[in-house]
């Protein structure tokens, strides 16, 4: 399971070698990228911020509840953080199973669950500002996690 | 100045009986660092410390209905308790991906 | 839109760099590989046949019909042909949207169709023998397309 | 080896007077090639096209339960006119992927 949070760009091609077996018959890839606007809005360009030891460790878990939940052969989550121009790839999974439709219900799955729980902070920069973005899917605007202390 | 050179000092003769507070993003620009040591309190949970910290720095107050925290490394609720010694982060609504 | 089928091996950078743009937040990329293992036998290599000009039209169909059901801002299909070795890729797509949830949905669908639409064909070989395999998902077992003459 | 030589130039004497048909996977492998032509026919359908290649290759009626047929590229019904000249395959059940 490769797992990373990284100032570095990230490689497609390491995730996809990192999940193949020659037991998958299905391997999904999501990018997710820098876009050039958001809620109508020009963007210029990204900063992430992260509790980077915090979030691999959130990664790990979710990616292990993605393998049981999926029956998914492997995961590779890989985020990056500090400044991203745009169409630069922030968030990086790919994930292996038997067959496509696990791959692709459990590669969605883990995207959505990372956007709730993993510990990163994404800045948005305009022409004329610039705000912390603070994420309406987060779990700390909607309910506490489950199983929490 | 004097103040930092004290509360280093402190730091350094009681190890372990200091709570590291991170903070990030929002709230590390608002403060103007990503990390700081209270003194311990025996008894303490993350509410608690965070009543301290809000106290000593009036300027977080207005994050705090949408925070969350992780005890060394882990989400916790606000009863958690926090041993001395222990890393609180204050983790405001996240938003990478 | 890259619309490719050939003998040569499939490329992931090149399918992801055709459907990127700065509007696109979103790029899902679906791998279908040879699996070492199919309905409990142990398979040694795959062949496939198609016809070729044929399956392009096709695939090309299917991608401007995803890009308008799933508003996907660009599409990447490509299928490789002739002998494939365990753990080789015989359909890469990849598809670009703005968010999120459509690149899965989208993604998911082309993958569907091109399995039931698609004239490519996959023998399978094993130690002791080998067939052609009548894709149960094909349209051919199951009903005639939409819009035929 | 007469034969053959006769079909080709009836071919080529008569450009657009026949119908190609074209073979692939399970179907080519049971004919042994991949690509014929049949001479043409006024009114010809997919469906007579085949039933005269069925007549002269008894070794695919097994096929034509699960057949589709594509005219020059694209899927149709059985039914459909074949006009002279015209491309005309045989497609099994597809399992691309």
């Amino acid at each position: 399971m490769l797992i990373r949070v990284t100032e570095a760009p990230l490689d497609i091609a390491e995730a996809v070698a990192a999940v193949e077996t020659n037991a998958a018959g299905a391997v999904n890839v999501f990018l997710g990228n820098v876009r050039d606007n958001n809620l109508g809005r020009r963007v210029d360009h990204l900063v992430y911020d992260a509790y980077p030891s915090m979030a691999e460790k959130v990664m790990r878990e979710i990616a292990e509840e993605a393998k049981a939940r999926f029956g998914l052969l492997d995961c590779a989550v890989l985020h990056r953080t500090g400044r991203l121009e745009l169409g630069e790839t922030s968030l990086l999974i790919a994930v292996s199973s038997g067959h496509r439709a696990e791959s692709f219900e459990g590669g969605h799955w883990l995207v959505n669950q990372i956007k709730k729980r993993v510990p990163v902070w994404k800045k948005e920069v305009w022409e004329d500002g610039e705000a912390w973005i603070e994420g309406p899917e987060s779990m700390g605007l909607q309910q506490a996690p489950a199983g929490m202390r | 100045m004097g103040l930092a050179r004290k509360r280093q000092r402190h730091v350094g003769y009681n190890q372990g009986v200091s709570v590291t507070i991170l903070f990030f993003a929002s709230i590390a620009d608002a403060l103007g660092h990503r990390r700081l040591e209270l003194p311990s309190a025996p008894g303490d949970t993350v509410e608690s410390v965070c009543d301290r910290l809000m106290t000593a720095h009036p300027q977080l107050e207005r994050f705090r209905p949408t925070l969350l925290f992780a005890l060394d490394e882990e989400y916790v609720k606000p009863s958690a308790p926090v041993p001395a010694g222990a890393t609180l982060a204050l983790i405001p609504p996240v938003s990478g991906g």
